[in-house]
């Protein structure tokens, strides 16, 4: 199967070539060199899909590619290669889908933009590198993809860097998955000392003796293993915005809407989902305190994002926090899975993982269709819009619905499976998930109401529905969101590669459904039309509603460290320090060398007899300590 | 001649000569009456020469010689360093040595 | 006597010739004429160095008052070569109306004073070691008053004089003492024993010695006398004299005084350790070029004492080895201010300010020979600092090596301020672009090929080697 | 006590007291005049010692040569009536000290060792004596140091020849 | 015959500018000579590669001894090592890209470059010299040529930042003499003293003796690769530099710090560096972080490069005196990594200031716009010295932190993990500069008429930017040949 190879080398070529030639390319040859490329890709993807799954009865895992990139030791070493099993090879085909998707999309989107070979470059630069990472045979080769992914994510973020705001978000993304990465690295530094591997096989080898060496150490009351998950989720959860670490996604929403679309909510967010996925037996069988971490982290971040949804104007960030809170689903769902015919969880947090890519991607293309119209992201400034754009209409709906979990929409299946585990796991935990399911349909449904529905307003130009090119992509996602939904998912996907047979939890299903059409109606009741509701209602939760809107602070609090504490308390004393402090230590000796050069300078007095005195008396003086010593 | 006289009063004599003479050098501020405080001292130097030859060499007469040749170069200094103080005096009208510190520190 | 034997002491005797040539010369010539004596004088010099170099015999004359061997020999050539460049660079400066009526007076007294050094490395008796000192001296207080208008140059000539005076007068007491603890004035027969009256008599004779060295705290005298001489005298002190004396005294140290290492060690550890500092202190803060090399002479005079106290062959090699460096570097240094000041009258740091405009390759030979002294590579002089190192780090006195290499990180600081005045810092009014006399240029031009070529030639250091394990 | 005895600190006695009388005096030409009789004293320890050719010298040469030299220049540069400053208080007193100083510490360490008085008859030092040693290159001649003094007070000369002589183009 | 051209070849150049006639033969001149450096350091590397291939396992190769001063044992050996070949490589590049950086240097141009190609042999002398007084030589030639370059061609307080900075190497390299001449003296190599390294490796000092010496090498070295707190004359000797000198000692000379730190002091002295290790790794650790926090704060473009160096320069000896060859590889990585990095870093910042005229970040803005192909280098700078995989930084960052977490002391793995912290603030103030200076909206209406990279200019920096991809992406080749040679130097 070695031409899965081809398909990480298809997007890196085009980013080389668009980059290398990206002052000299014309537009139309380079975006349909990338989008040629990425189709290919997808179609490779496919067939991999399609021989793993079906052509072989057990989903072993699968080495067709691997060299030595870098040894540390004899031991440790990076090997750069292709790890296929069921849940890389799920990603394969999400990723390429949805980024052939969004190539197609942006060739219509992005038309007429001065950086547009520039953008295409990037673009591939990210699907490579999230092809990378999910294909990784290794923890090493896995974290450098995922700093990879995180600068594409960087560089296309600040794609209009002469936006202050794009800029600022940028660099925001970048340091806040950074110093998660910090600790991703130092959890892959601890795991690798102790096991003396990187590799994952070995790893996640449930009779790795190395491996459940390391419960037998304990640091702090837990074991050191428990330690290295943790931070490694650390990673994971910062590149997945999981709270604390989510302050970044938001403002990554400056990026192009295509580029949220794939990288912002259907592909490199959930890297951390996958990352925990592809550790999960050692959490499971190793650190079930980890994992407590890991579902505890989704649960909060779950509701706590669907809070702030609910609150959002921007039509980007609205579905950023969704986004948030969808990942939080799954990490729930991690969290709360057990190994083996236990694992529901793991499926289903899986099967959310795909039926969301679909959805979302589809969810922030109809965004995209309507910025692109309106150049406007408020969506207060919104309304109306079905007669305008019919097709984004229909779709944006179909998405919506996808979301909020109703029947037979695909978020439907994966959401009840995902509070079914939590059901099954811990009532609280199915609470939140409930809640938040209710949350969520209201906030999207407010969105939707907003958005095609209310008020016609006053635009500048007449919005227009989008060019096809926009437009079948949209419509592939919405198929794709109708019906992937019933895949048999365990089959394929399951945390001991052993097929797992799910059904219908028919009580769940209907209380899911319930709240789901319970907020619906909320929304419609309020955002239909006109109408004063909702202010009331804000009013009446004064302060939540504003600490909401403000993102309950966690900005500010970020800026709080980095601005006062460590570049006021920290760096601006330690430039001090250095130069008044050290520095001028080694000017003082030099000072002070001086000073005595001057002070002596009356040793030299010009007088004869003054010489003659200081001969005589060192003469005098040197017989003397002579005598004194040698006798 | 000078058996009667202990070794250690000569060289007492010579000493207290030699540093009288250093005295002289060091607190004298006429340049001449300086040049006169160094001759004390060769003459002490010489006086030290001479006795020790007599005394504890008396079968040697090389301490003799030595004072014999300093007495010869003490002249020729002097003639010389004179030389150079009249130089001076032409230059700045003095031959005081407090006065001659215009190069210091 | 056989010629044999007057061949033993061909350096004495060609130097006596040669400066009965330039006597008969100076009557002989008529007065239009004198300017060529100039020329006649350098020749002489060349002559003498050559005659210097060719095979020699050794031994010793006059029942041992005389000594000579390979070693001294060497010692005597590299101070020649040093005269000799020192008469190459006088020569712009004699032509002058002021002086040409007196510059057979200057090269004969010179020729005496080197007369002198000569007799001083050879000697084999007190008498001709004292004989030898003043003779270097006496003749060069006459020339650092040789300026007769400038009260500076008298004031020069005076200092020089007494304190030259009073030095021997102690030098002679000590002198006195060490004979009359042992009885002989002979050095091959004279031996020491450890006793107070020895300490106290080494100690004065070190001192008269110290002197001519300029070793703190006899060294008062040095900036003064260097700063009012004529520049070509200046030089003559801080080489000749100078490398004479430090060349007597290793003898003597690692001869005579050998019975007491332990003693001259000491003193010579603290007293290096208080010129390598003073003189960098005093060296920092000077602005006249003079005065400015006289400290940093002092300074390099400490750095020399390094290899002294190591009292072996190796550090006696170090110690001639770093002198021939020196001889090179400082006459370098100095030619390069007498003829700026020969050119400008200038002489202050100040006044070089932009000279690498006006004159760069004046200001590269200066730069070359600073960073000579300075001992940076691959000039001679930092293998001559590194031996000087490598000597006092075998006798294991490492503190005093720690001292010693801080000190070059000061002396590098004020070698680099004349450096930065001459390529860094601007000028309105640069020194303007002059030509060097053809001597001046033949002396720089061999003082630069040996500061390139010394240290690189390896040779030149193990042949000196050999001799000292020899010696 | 012997008379030598008595003839010898009669002579130190002078000695000194002329030599204190040099280096204090406040009249520059009697200074010179008490250099000469501690001079004069010392040809007269000489004499006691029985160097008569020393002694003879020292008073040719110091005391006719050096002392008139001396007396020369300070006629050239000083007025005869003229009274020396007195040097400060300050300056006598340090300098005392150090002097004093440095006269008890060689005096400590010369009269601490013990001298072996030799006991070889005493070499004579007559005129024929000194000027065969003079003459002689062996061992105990003297003839090397003695050509070289030659050159020394040769180039002494036309040092002081040199200071002295007045440029005729420049006045 | 090889490893001496490599020495002869830039001597000869310098020798041959300062006889140019022209600006235009002077550069030229230099041009040449450095390109066959470059020919040469790649044919070494071919020829190395070569024989260790054929299974020539020698400690060095290409190696002779000349005798030079045998009464002091003194001769010059030389001969290289894995290490070593890296290091000439990294040295050729950068002077060679210095040389085009500078090629708009008019005033005095024949002894700009003179200068600099001095300073360059002297760097390739000691890396190919195996004798302690050989490379102590070369030591010094290579600090001096700094004094004159950043002095007369400087800009700043230039007189002040060139004095301290020759003062405080030099005050470091004395440290060094004592050091080289107690490792001589307490040598004993068939009953004579030795300067030679390889014999020296073969002692066993005593444990005293190491204890005195080690820390002398070390900190002699130390000084010059900057190692806290005596890393004050780099920030401000940078900021004063020109361009193609701050390459070259950033590049280049600090690195001989390092080098000298694994060749000498921890190669004769490994007991005491093991025991010793301890102090200087807190220090070390602690200008890892100190330099990048204080990074942040800096405004010069120089200084928050100057401060970043200092950062990563620490994290070169701290790697080093983890005392494992994963560690010390990584170091020998970052020193090429950081070479190639911080001189393309240089480059540019003196490209930026000879359009703008300023290196303040806040007075600039915006310069994608107008000069994209120097801010894209500029970023792609920015993102190697972050350690972005695929560049070069990351490959010896990640050695570094992966050996260093094998020392199974706790107090190693916390600090390593302290030291590990700075890849964040690393982020942060790389981020902070990209962002200021060349995104967001142009901030001078002047900056739109700038005119993007020239022929030379970007020769030099996509020489240097190749080469730091290219480590970045296949680094296998050279970590082999680095951690060969540790093998022995650390066993």
């Amino acid at each position: 199967m070695s031409y899965v190879l081809l398909i990480l080398a298809l997007p890196l070529s085009v980013f080389v070539v668009n980059g290398l030639l990206s002052g000299n390319l014309p537009h139309r040859l380079a975006g349909w060199l990338a989008t040629g490329s990425m189709g290919i890709a997808t179609v490779l993807a496919w067939l991999t899909a399609y021989n793993y799954f079906f052509q072989s009865s057990s989903y072993e895992k699968i080495i067709p590619f691997r060299i030595t990139w870098l040894r540390f030791t004899e031991t440790l070493q990076i090997d750069m290669g292709i790890l296929l099993d069921p849940i890389s090879v799920m990603m394969l085909v999400v990723i390429t889908t949805i980024s052939l998707m969004v190539f197609l999309y942006s060739m219509g989107y992005m038309q007429g933009e001065k950086g547009f070979v520039r953008y295409f470059s990037f673009l591939s630069l990210f699907s490579f590198s999230m092809l990378g990472l999910v294909v990784a045979t290794n923890l090493f080769q896995l974290y450098m993809f995922w700093e990879l992914v995180g600068v594409s994510s960087y560089l296309l973020i600040g794609y209009c860097y002469d936006k202050p705001e794009a800029v600022a978000a940028a660099k925001k993304a970048f340091i806040v998955t950074r110093f998660a990465d910090f600790g991703f690295l130092v959890g892959i530094l601890l795991l690798s000392y102790y096991t003396g591997t990187f590799d994952f096989t070995e790893i996640t080898n449930p009779e790795n003796a190395a491996v459940a060496g390391m419960t037998g150490i304990s640091f702090m009351g837990l074991s050191v293993l428990t330690w290295a998950l943790i931070l490694i989720f650390m990673g994971g959860a910062g590149k997945s915005a999981m709270f604390p670490l989510h302050i970044w996604l938001p403002d990554a929403m400056e990026g192009p809407t295509p580029v949220s679309a794939l990288i912002h909510a259907a592909t490199m967010v959930v890297a951390g989902v996958f990352l925990v996925a592809r550790m999960f037996p050692v959490f499971s069988f190793h650190a079930p305190e980890a994992l407590d971490a890991v579902a505890f982290i989704g649960a909060f971040t779950l509701l706590f994002a669907a809070i702030i949804a609910c609150t959002q104007t921007d039509i980007k960030r609205i579905l950023a926090f969704s986004t948030m809170s969808q990942i939080g689903y799954m990490m729930l769902a991690l969290g709360v899975s057990g190994y083996g015919s236990e694992g529901l969880g793991f499926t289903a947090s899986m099967f959310h993982l795909f039926t969301h890519a679909f959805f979302k991607a589809l969810l922030f293309l109809g965004a995209g269709s309507i910025i692109h119209a309106l150049h406007k992201n408020d969506i207060r400034e919104m309304g109306n819009l079905r007669k305008h754009q019919p097709v984004t209409h229909i779709v944006f709906l179909i998405a919506c619905l996808a979301i909020a979990g109703i029947p037979p929409f695909a978020g439907f299946f994966s959401k009840d499976e995902i509070l079914s585990a939590a059901f099954a796991s811990n009532p609280i935990y199915f609470g939140v998930a409930a809640l938040a399911a209710a949350l969520t349909a209201f906030y999207m449904f407010r969105l939707y109401f907003l958005v095609f529905w209310n008020n016609e307003r006053t635009y500048e130009h007449t919005p227009h529905e989008s060019p096809v090119i926009m437009l079948i992509p949209m419509i592939v996602l919405a198929i794709g969101s109708v019906f992937a939904g019933f895949i048999p998912f365990g089959n394929f996907v399951s945390s001991d590669n052993q097929p797992l047979h799910t059904h219908l939890n028919v009580t769940i299903a209907i209380i899911s459904v319930m709240v789901a059409l319970l907020g619906i109606t909320v929304a419609w009741i309020f955002y239909k039309k006109e109408s004063s509701l909702s202010e009331q209602l804000s009013n009446t939760f004064g302060a939540l509603y504003h600490a909401a809107v403000q993102k309950f602070f966690i900005d500010e609090l970020y800026l709080f460290i980095t601005k006062k504490i460590i570049f006021n308390l920290i760096s601006r004393p330690i430039a001090w320090f250095d130069k008044h402090i050290i520095d001028a230590f080694m000017d003082f000796t030099a000072t002070v060398t001086n000073w005595v050069s001057k002070e002596i300078k009356g040793l030299q007095s010009g007088q004869l007899q003054h010489y003659a005195y200081i001969f005589l008396s060192g003469v005098l003086l040197i017989v003397l300590v002579m005598i004194f010593t040698n006798t | 001649m000078m058996e009667h006289v202990p070794i250690a009063h000569v060289l007492m004599v010579t000493s207290t000569m030699f540093f009288i003479g250093a005295y002289g050098f060091l607190t004298r501020r006429n340049l001449v009456t300086m040049l006169i405080g160094v001759e004390l001292m060769l003459n002490a130097v010489n006086i030290n020469f001479v006795i020790f030859d007599r005394y504890v060499y008396p079968d040697q007469i090389e301490g003799h010689f030595f004072a014999l040749f300093i007495i010869a170069i003490a002249a020729a200094e002097a003639a010389v360093a004179i030389a150079i103080f009249i130089n001076l005096y032409r230059n700045i009208r003095s031959i005081d040595v407090e006065e001659v510190d215009k190069m210091k520190y | 006597m056989s010629l044999n034997e007057l061949m033993i002491m061909r350096h004495e005797w060609a130097l006596v010739a040669v400066a009965l040539v330039l006597l008969i010369a100076e009557i002989a010539m008529p007065v239009e004429k004198k300017k060529q004596i100039n020329g006649l004088a350098a020749a002489l010099a060349a002559v003498v160095v050559v005659l210097g170099f060719l095979p020699a015999q050794y031994g010793s004359l006059f029942g041992g008052m005389y000594v000579t061997d390979p070693l001294r020999i060497l010692m005597k050539n590299i101070l020649n070569i040093g005269v000799l460049l020192i008469i190459l660079q006088s020569v712009s400066w004699l032509r002058q109306d002021l002086y040409h009526d007196r510059s057979s007076e200057f090269y004969l007294l010179t020729f005496a004073s080197l007369i002198g050094v000569n007799y001083m490395i050879s000697s084999g008796h007190f008498l001709m070691f004292y004989l030898g000192l003043e003779l270097t001296t006496i003749p060069i207080a006459a020339l650092a008053s040789y300026e007769q208008f400038k009260s500076k140059s008298a004031e020069a000539g005076i200092k020089l004089i007494l304190s030259s005076a009073f030095s021997s007068a102690i030098l002679l007491f000590g002198i006195s003492v060490l004979y009359a603890a042992n009885g002989n004035l002979y050095f091959e027969s004279f031996e020491l024993s450890s006793s107070l009256i020895n300490t106290l008599g080494f100690i004065f004779f070190f001192s008269g010695l110290a002197f001519k060295i300029s070793i703190v705290p006899f060294h008062l005298w040095t900036a003064d006398v260097y700063e009012g001489s004529p520049t070509n005298v200046t030089s003559y002190l801080s080489v000749i004299s100078k490398g004479s004396a430090i060349f007597i005294l290793v003898i003597v140290l690692f001869t005579l005084f050998n019975s007491i290492q332990l003693l001259w060690q000491d003193v010579l550890y603290a007293t290096s350790i208080l010129t390598m500092t003073i003189g960098n202190l005093f060296a920092i803060r000077q602005q006249n070029l003079k005065r400015f090399l006289a400290f940093s002479s002092i300074a390099q005079a400490g750095f020399i004492m390094l290899g002294v106290i190591n009292a072996s062959a190796l550090g006696m090699a170090t110690v001639i080895y770093f002198m021939l460096v020196y001889v090179f570097s400082n006459l370098a240094a100095f030619g390069v201010i007498q003829t700026v000041g020969h050119a400008s009258g200038k002489i202050t740091i100040d006044d070089y300010n932009g000279l690498y405009k006006t004159n760069p390759q004046l200001s590269l030979v200066m730069m070359l020979a600073l960073f000579s002294l300075a001992g940076i590579p691959p000039l001679a002089g930092f293998f001559g600092k590194f031996f000087l190192f490598t000597a006092v780090a075998e006798s294991g006195f490492y503190v005093l090596l720690t001292i010693a290499v801080l000190n070059t990180v000061i002396s590098l600081y004020y070698y680099l301020l004349v450096v930065k005045a001459m390529f860094i810092n601007t000028n309105a009014t640069p020194i303007a672009a002059f030509k060097s006399d053809y001597a001046m240029r033949i002396s720089l031009v061999i003082c630069v090929v040996g500061i390139l070529v010394t240290g690189f030639y390896s040779p030149v250091f193990e042949y000196i080697k050999n001799l000292c394990e020899t010696f | 006590m012997a008379t030598s005895a008595i003839i010898f600190y009669t002579i130190a006695g002078i000695m000194i007291i002329f030599s204190l009388l040099a280096v204090t005096s406040r009249r520059i030409l009697r200074a010179a005049v008490y250099l000469l009789f501690a001079l004069a004293g010392t040809a007269a320890l000489y004499f006691m010692l029985d160097y008569q050719f020393l002694a003879a010298v020292q008073l040719i040469v110091y005391a006719g040569g050096i002392v008139v030299l001396i007396i020369f220049s300070i006629l050239l540069t000083t007025h005869i009536n003229e009274k020396l400053e007195k040097p400060a208080w300050g300056k006598v007193f340090i300098t005392a000290t150090l002097v004093l100083g440095g006269l008890m510490l060689t005096l400590f360490v010369l009269t601490n060792h013990e001298f072996v008085l030799g006991t070889e008859p005493t070499a004579e030092a007559t005129v024929s004596v000194i000027g065969e040693r003079l003459l002689g290159y062996q061992a105990g001649g003297y003839v090397l140091p003695f050509e070289v003094i030659s050159i020394l007070l040769l180039a002494a000369m036309i040092g002081a020849i040199v200071i002295a002589k007045r440029n005729s183009t420049k006045s | 015959m090889l490893l001496i051209s490599l020495i002869v070849i830039p001597a000869l150049t310098a020798l041959a500018v300062m006889f140019a006639r022209h600006a235009q033969q002077v550069k030229t001149l230099s041009a040449t000579g450095m390109s066959i450096q470059l020919v040469q350091s790649f044919y070494l590397l071919y020829e190395f590669l070569k024989e260790r291939s054929a299974g020539n396992s020698e400690t060095v190769l290409f190696g002779n001894r000349l005798e030079w001063y045998p009464s002091l044992h003194i001769s010059f050996d030389y001969g290289v090592d894995g290490i070593s070949v890296a290091m000439i490589l990294l040295t050729s590049i950068v002077i060679f890209t210095g040389v085009f950086a500078s090629w708009e240097v008019k005033d005095q141009a024949k002894e700009f470059f003179a200068s600099l190609i001095i300073l360059a042999t002297g760097v390739f002398g000691f890396f190919i010299s195996l004798d302690l007084f050989v490379m102590f030589l070369f030591f010094e030639l290579a600090v001096i040529p700094m004094y004159l370059l950043i002095g007369i061609w400087g800009s700043g307080k230039k007189e002040y930042s060139a004095m301290k900075l020759t003062l405080m190497l030099m005050a470091g390299s004395a440290l060094l003499v004592i050091g080289i001449l107690g490792i001589y003296f307490h040598s004993d190599v068939n009953g004579s003293h030795s300067f030679n390294i390889i014999d020296l490796a073969n002692q066993n000092f005593p444990m005293e003796m190491q204890r005195i010496f080690f820390p002398l090498t070390f900190i002699g070295f130390g000084v010059i690769g900057a190692l806290f707190p005596f890393h004050t004359w780099s920030p401000d000797g940078h900021s004063s530099a020109p361009t193609a000198v701050s390459m070259l000692h950033a590049g280049v000379l600090m690195k001989l710090g390092g080098y000298g730190c694994l060749k000498v002091a921890i190669y004769l002295m490994p007991e005491a560096a093991n025991e010793m290790a301890w102090i200087f790794l807190i220090l070390t650790s602690l200008s890892v972080i100190y330099g990048a926090l204080g990074v942040i704060a800096q405004t010069d473009l120089k200084y928050i490069n100057a401060y970043s160096s200092v950062s990563h320069c620490g994290l070169v000896l701290f790697a080093l005196l983890m005392l494992n060859k994963t560690a010390s590889n990584g170091a020998v990585l970052q020193m090429i990594s950081h070479g190639l990095m911080t001189a393309l870093f240089f480059a540019l910042i003196g490209m930026l200031y000879s359009r703008t005229h300023t290196r303040m970040v806040h007075e600039m803005g915006g310069l994608m716009k107008v000069l994209p192909f120097l801010s894209v280098c500029y970023v792609i700078a920015g993102l190697a010295s972050l350690g972005l995989p695929g560049l070069s930084g990351f490959v010896a960052e990640m050695t570094i932190f992966v050996g260093a977490f094998q020392h199974p002391d706790m107090f190693h793995r916390v600090i390593t993990i302290i030291a590990i912290s700075s890849i964040v603030v690393t982020a942060v103030y790389i981020l902070r500069v990209v962002g200021s200076l060349l995104m967001g909206p142009v901030k001078n209406e002047a900056y739109n008429n700038l005119k993007d990279a020239t022929w030379y200019e970007r020769l030099a920096t996509v020489t240097l930017i190749a080469a730091i991809v290219s480590i970045g992406i296949a680094p296998l080749w050279l970590s082999d040949i680095i951690m060969e040679s540790l093998g022995v130097i650390l066993d």
